[in-house]
């Protein structure tokens, strides 16, 4: 036999032709591309003279963007690889709450609390892993259940330690601790200074700081939120991990008897997802100074919904974490947006609910040209 | 002797992560020790009232010598608590409810401080000091008492609510940048209202980054650790303090006393509206959150 | 010559359902060895042992001699058992390039850091099933857009070209059309040629008869015996595979075609 | 060829022997029972002097429970039929807040008020259900943007009509009504009446109640959580539209090669489901007096937890109504029981994860004995 | 005599792939009549516009000689028309009863409520499995716990039992050991006997010859022609179904065995 045995030509007569341009601007992204573009174009006419594109607002909503961005990409990462976490935002109240315990009531220094809150919430993401794995449950179920539980001890701990929910003064002895600048402080100061005096950026006009620039570093938060965002692309779409990450998510069993560590994948993915709730938490804590009971409340489904609006699949397998930043984007420039625009702030969450589901409509019409899904 | 024997439950309409009952909690406790009895706290866990319904009644099934709840709601609680007095159970209203309908429920005494009073009163407070327009930010715009502390403020002045009333949220970045958010594109806003730590933490934050801080008139209800700094600082003319420990901790006394003696003070106790400013702030500044 | 992979008395339990009772099989280099069996005989079960996918309840099995305790299938991979299961290995989302390379990923190493070598990837794929007669529009186009026996001929593909010392293949046919089933025995026998242990399973006699140098014939997670190619007939092999019971009957009315 | 074959005789000697007593106790409901049981005895032994086994201490936890059970039936069958529906909490404070509107606001009567809220919730159902056949796109995304979208209309029209957002004074203009009775009344007030004269029920001791007993009646809320058990149990188990669901949520395409009308069957479930909220609605706005933008708040975690406690399985195509209706009986009585036995009420979410995780991994063990599942 | 059912010149297109290209073909009472042809060539989405599944792009479909347009499966089941899929329509989750009579429930009205009669699908079911040669633990067992081959057999048992004038079976042969071949061979003959017209396809040329009475080959979404019993031989049918290319070269070297 031949070793090269002539091509089938496969079935050229029965693909209808696809044009170029249509093939290029088929991707993941594109949804969240799109998205980020209608937003941007709406607001710039209806909300363009009320300071949102001042440096100052453009501050405003990037920080709330970044903070998305930080959990999303974790959810992103999760998702992908197949699995849900719901005990994100009991997860962003417990890791704060743990820092503050450690740094305020038990006097700890501020640097060996946050790094051995990190420990435990990685060590709660991988239970939450483990349990995943081992009984074959649906994650929604378990991590609901650690929701409650999280939930519980965050407002339990506080008070029976201290007698309150919300313990203050992380400030005070956060001062001088080498780690804590790393999630509070803000980056350039000196820039963004000589930004304000040449007049990039916008000056204080009346109280304290009158003369000062309005925005005068960069947010670590945001920081973060490009890092993981880089970081989590890479990974992905880069390294032999990421490929596993997709693997996993596709068809577990599959992906099993291929050769990849799934359980592995999986573990690692709910950790790197407690991890990212934990940055959230400190650069939270550091930055108001405190921790409160109720802090991250219904995060886990901004997370969620900033993922798919992003173009994931939420039956795992498929998505992108650029999407998934943009789809944050998108959630924190709507949110700040309709201030700035004077609507209702009650409808903002019917705005929130329409604009998922056109997203995801969307983002499912690409999916199914791309993947020749049925 | 006996005296052990009273038990008396507080239900809250508050959601168990809300922060400021925590005095609540701490007063009814600090009570109870004192007093010699029992006491417990209740709360429904998301605040919705119809679960606090439930749990007066299941309160009065456990058969307390007395509740102590709030009337957030006058028509969802009031059947519940009517049936708690019926079936022998002495009832004390705390916090929100006005005098009236805790007659009118059955309730030995209301103790506390009507919602839209205080918001009333703060409103012409601030008129006063020439406030004309105002940002109302709401981190729990799902309960009545929050709308009435706004729309008391607002009446106060003399002037309509409108859009001046924001649904914040709860999570303190967003607060924070809502009320920036809001600022900048109302920037001749006149004074910021904030109703509880929740919210005015952040704000303070907001304040502080936009540099308005010490500028614009800011006011608050309830006091927390960063809001007595605040005043200390300038940056907060006032706060209302309802004294929450007062609310739970008289009742507990004066249901003990009560039961004890057949002892009760003849009329009803408004524990505020207080407005704690910067003069005289040492004891608000050491139990801040705890007992204040 | 002493077998690649031996596997001793293997038995296989699940929950309540004895699936191999004690199965013993081995393969030498470049033989092609097929199991036969009804469904349910446990031919699945058994060569899933065999590549680390489940772990036998009892029995042992020798890699080139060494005694083997494969706990996942990486394991077996990197010994040099490489397997296209009867479900398939393949995850639809995917693309081709990206399914083929699956647990095998090359790296290229950019700073220390391991990076997926996308380029690598792709050319290989490209170029197998180039080579296994199917034209991709492109190494990123998603396995799920592909038929049936497309799929399968990736699979076997990766297989092939991954699989160092044994190929497992389940059914590899039972899907597929006349023209890509030649092409699998085909590939069966050039692989086979090449050195390696091919193990086949099918339920086609006439598919093992072309390919098969030696014939194992599970029942009820027993072995019923392995013949050597040329000692045994086609219908004795038929025979056995439907445990002896009344083809006599249906062969009559059929006309000996089944 | 003979017309009966012989039988083979399938693998007789490869299956292990199972006790007759073990294949009784066998059943999807199983799980729902032992949970019942370990339940009540746990707080007969902790809490038995509470109160919580009066007449009134009974009524307390059988209402909670009818109330988890009127949304968990809805919430059973739509699993089974393979769907979710994350807006139900959304609906009850939206459906209470239309009955409020309709009558307080509008003035019209209150039959005609609850029974155009009930066209326009179960008319919602059907958008909802028929957003998920169309799109494709997974439940759990269309009704969270539902979520958001009710929630968020539920505070804005009485902000906008009324400046708050409670709208009290239903009970006055229910006075009189033939409707709201049928949702807010109580049953058999003589036989209770009979029931305190003769002791079996307590009395009130003084008060302008004075003598009469505690429980004055079956509330209309109790018969409608027994009304939905028993017609989802029969509809169920008993019809052909039952298998219909059990096949849509099972393999919906495998259903619809057989002839099965699944996007019927799945919208006229996320109606029915709609309907539950709304029933769950009215009996809680005719039994207040009141309807708040905060009602229902996480109601769709309840019911989805009490489903799948009951032994439902979440991805669909397996449960029991039976079990569901457990399941909810078994989070009132814990709810309350807590309660009732003077546990510190924050840990309340962390013994709710914990039973909730444990009841999900025994049910996991049963159904896989049952089905056969890998 | 006329056939039952008659299908146009049948096109369906999905999105950018034309599946089928324009395909005719007839079916008469009594006849088996097999469709073959390479992966991909169309024949699963050619009997999909046959059950109601697919709505063809264009093309007539003539039953009994009345136009019909079957608007979704149940049209096409209730005109008389049963399936057995390829990718098999049973639900793991449900119990064999319940499966068996999915969408075709037996009812018993009380009270004018039409109740599902439990009793006699369970009755029926039992006693279909057992002319089938499988004896169920229960009726209650679930489809998940049976083996591939079992499946495959309730799915074939529950088309002849419903199977009122076509009886379409998509490779019901393709997982099936021999013994369970022969078996459902065995049906089909017994089938079409009974006055029903089969539809079989299969990639297996033999068993095609052994019961089928004509043959359909398409091929890319055309049909290369039909051919009689008898008309046609092995080898051309073989060759036919292989697009007719190559074969030669591989029939060489694997000695006509595929
Ligand atoms: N994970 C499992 N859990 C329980 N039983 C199993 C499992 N895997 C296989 N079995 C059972 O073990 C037996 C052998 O199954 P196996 O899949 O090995 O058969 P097979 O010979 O491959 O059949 P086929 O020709 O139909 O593919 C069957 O009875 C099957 O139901
Ligand atoms: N729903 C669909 N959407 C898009 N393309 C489809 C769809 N169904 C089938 N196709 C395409 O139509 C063509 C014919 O598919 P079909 O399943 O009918 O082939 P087949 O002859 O049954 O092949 P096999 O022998 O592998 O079962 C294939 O190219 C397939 O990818
Ligand atoms: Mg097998
Ligand atoms: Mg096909």
């Amino acid at each position: 036999m031949s070793e090269t045995q002539p091509t089938a030509a496969m079935a050229d007569e029965r693909i209808k032709q696809r044009s170029r341009l249509r093939e290029a601007m088929i991707r993941p992204e594109l949804g969240g591309i799109v998205g980020t573009i209608a937003v941007f174009t709406f607001f710039m006419l209806f909300a363009f003279d009320s300071g949102m594109f001042n440096s100052q607002g453009i501050m405003n909503w990037s920080q709330v963007s970044a903070q998305f961005m930080i959990i999303a990409v974790g959810a992103c990462l999760l998702m992908i690889a197949g699995e849900f976490d719901l005990s994100v935002g009991s997860m962003i109240g417990f890791a704060g709450m743990m820092i503050a315990i450690f740094s305020v009531t038990l006097g700890w220094p501020v640097w060996m609390s946050i790094l051995i809150t990190f420990a435990i919430c990685i060590a709660l993401g991988a239970v939450n892993g483990f349990i995943v794995i081992r009984t074959g449950l649906p994650s929604f179920i378990v991590t609901l259940a650690f929701l409650f539980i999280l939930r519980g001890f965050t407002i339990y701990f506080p008070q029976t330690i201290e007698r309150k929910t919300i313990i203050g003064g992380i400030k005070d002895v956060a001062e001088g601790d080498w780690l804590a600048p790393v999630f509070g402080g803000k980056l350039f100061p000196g820039l963004f200074n000589w930004f304000g005096e040449i007049g990039i950026v916008d000056t204080f006009e009346r109280g304290t700081r009158a003369g000062q620039p309005v925005v005068d570093g960069l947010p670590m938060l945001i920081v973060w939120a490009l890092l993981l965002v880089v970081f989590g692309h890479v990974l992905l779409t880069k390294t032999r991990f990421g490929n596993w990450i997709y693997a996993a998510g596709g068809d577990a069993e599959a992906a099993r008897n291929s050769g990849v560590p799934v359980a592995r994948v999986k573990i690692l993915m709910f950790m790197f997802t407690a991890f990212c709730a934990t940055v959230f938490a400190t650069c939270q804590v550091m930055e108001f100074g405190s921790a409160g009971a109720d802090r991250g409340l219904l995060k886990e489904f901004e997370a969620i919904i900033a993922v798919v609006i992003g173009g994931a699949l939420l039956t795992g397998g498929y998505g992108s974490v650029i999407g998934a930043a943009l789809g944050a984007l998108i959630f924190g420039v709507v949110q700040q947006g309709l201030f700035f625009a004077g609507v209702e702030s009650s409808l903002f969450r019917v705005f929130l609910g329409v604009i998922l589901l056109g997203a995801v409509i969307l983002n499912t019409y690409i999916r199914r040209i791309i993947t020749g899904e049925k | 002797d006996g005296h052990a024997s009273q038990k008396y439950i507080l239900v809250s309409h508050a959601p168990d992560s809300d922060s400021w009952w925590n005095t609540i909690k701490n007063g009814i406790a600090l009570a109870g020790d004192q007093m010699g009895v029992e006491v417990e706290y209740r709360n429904p866990p998301t605040g919705d009232l119809a679960d606090m319904a439930r749990i007066i009644e299941q309160a009065a099934a456990s058969g307390p010598n007395g509740i102590i709840t709030t009337l957030a709601d006058y028509d969802v609680l009031s059947g519940p608590i009517k049936d708690a007095v019926a079936s022998g159970v002495d009832v004390i209203i705390m916090n929100s409810g006005t005098p009236d309908q805790a007659r009118e429920v059955g309730a030995l005494m209301y103790v506390g401080q009507p919602e839209y009073d205080a918001g009333y009163a703060a409103g012409l407070r601030a008129k006063g000091d020439g406030v004309g327009s105002f940002l109302c930010v709401n981190h729990y715009i799902n309960s009545p008492s929050s709308t009435q502390r706004c729309q008391g403020f607002a009446d106060g002045l003399g002037i309509d609510l409108g859009n001046q009333m924001i649904d914040s949220g709860q999570d303190p970045a967003e607060i924070k940048n809502k009320v920036q958010a809001y600022l900048s594109a109302n920037p001749n806003t006149d004074a910021v209202l904030t109703l509880g730590p929740t919210s005015a933490d952040p704000t303070l934050l907001a304040l502080d980054e936009n540099g308005m801080a010490g500028d614009i008139y800011f006011g608050t209800f309830d006091l927390g650790d960063e809001i007595v700094k605040g005043i200390k600082a300038g940056v907060i003319n006032w706060g209302i303090d309802q004294q929450p420990f007062l609310q739970a901790y008289l009742p507990v006394v004066v249901l003990t006393n009560y039961h004890r003696y057949g002892v009760l003070p003849g009329n009803n106790i408004n524990s505020g509206p207080g407005f704690v400013t910067a003069d005289g702030l040492e004891k608000v500044e050491a139990f801040a959150g705890e007992y204040r | 010559m002493n077998p690649i992979i031996e596997m001793r008395d293997i038995q296989k339990h699940f929950g309540s359902v004895i699936a191999l009772a004690g199965v013993s099989v081995d393969v030498f280099a470049g033989e092609c060895h097929c199991l036969l069996g009804d469904n349910g005989a446990g031919k699945s079960t058994f060569i899933k042992t065999m590549s680390g996918v489940h772990k036998p309840t009892a029995g042992e099995i020798l890699f080139e001699g060494q005694p083997m305790n494969f706990a996942n299938p990486r394991d077996a991979m990197d010994a040099g058992i490489a397997t296209v299961h009867q479900h398939l290995a393949m995850i639809p989302l995917m693309s081709v390039s990206r399914n083929f390379f699956m647990g095998n990923e090359p790296v290229r190493k950019t700073l220390g850091i391991p990076f997926f070598d996308h380029e690598q990837a792709n050319d290989v794929t490209m170029e197998e099933m180039r080579k296994m007669g199917i034209n991709l529009r492109g190494p990123d186009q998603a396995v799920g857009t592909l038929s049936g026996g497309e799929r399968q001929t990736v699979a076997i593909a990766r297989a092939v070209y991954f699989g160092a010392k044994i190929l497992i293949l389940d059914e590899p046919t039972s899907a597929l059309g006349v023209r890509q089933t030649a092409n699998v025995l085909a590939t069966i026998d050039k692989v086979r040629k090449q050195g390696i242990g091919v193990v086949f399973i099918t339920h086609n006699v006439r598919h093992a008869m072309a390919v098969g140098d030696r014939f194992t014939v599970l029942n009820r997670g027993k072995t019923l015996g392995t013949a050597k190619r040329g000692e045994i007939k086609h219908e004795e092999l038929q025979d056995m595979m439907a445990g002896g019971q009344e083809m006599v009957q249906l062969e009559g009315s059929l006309g000996g075609t089944v």
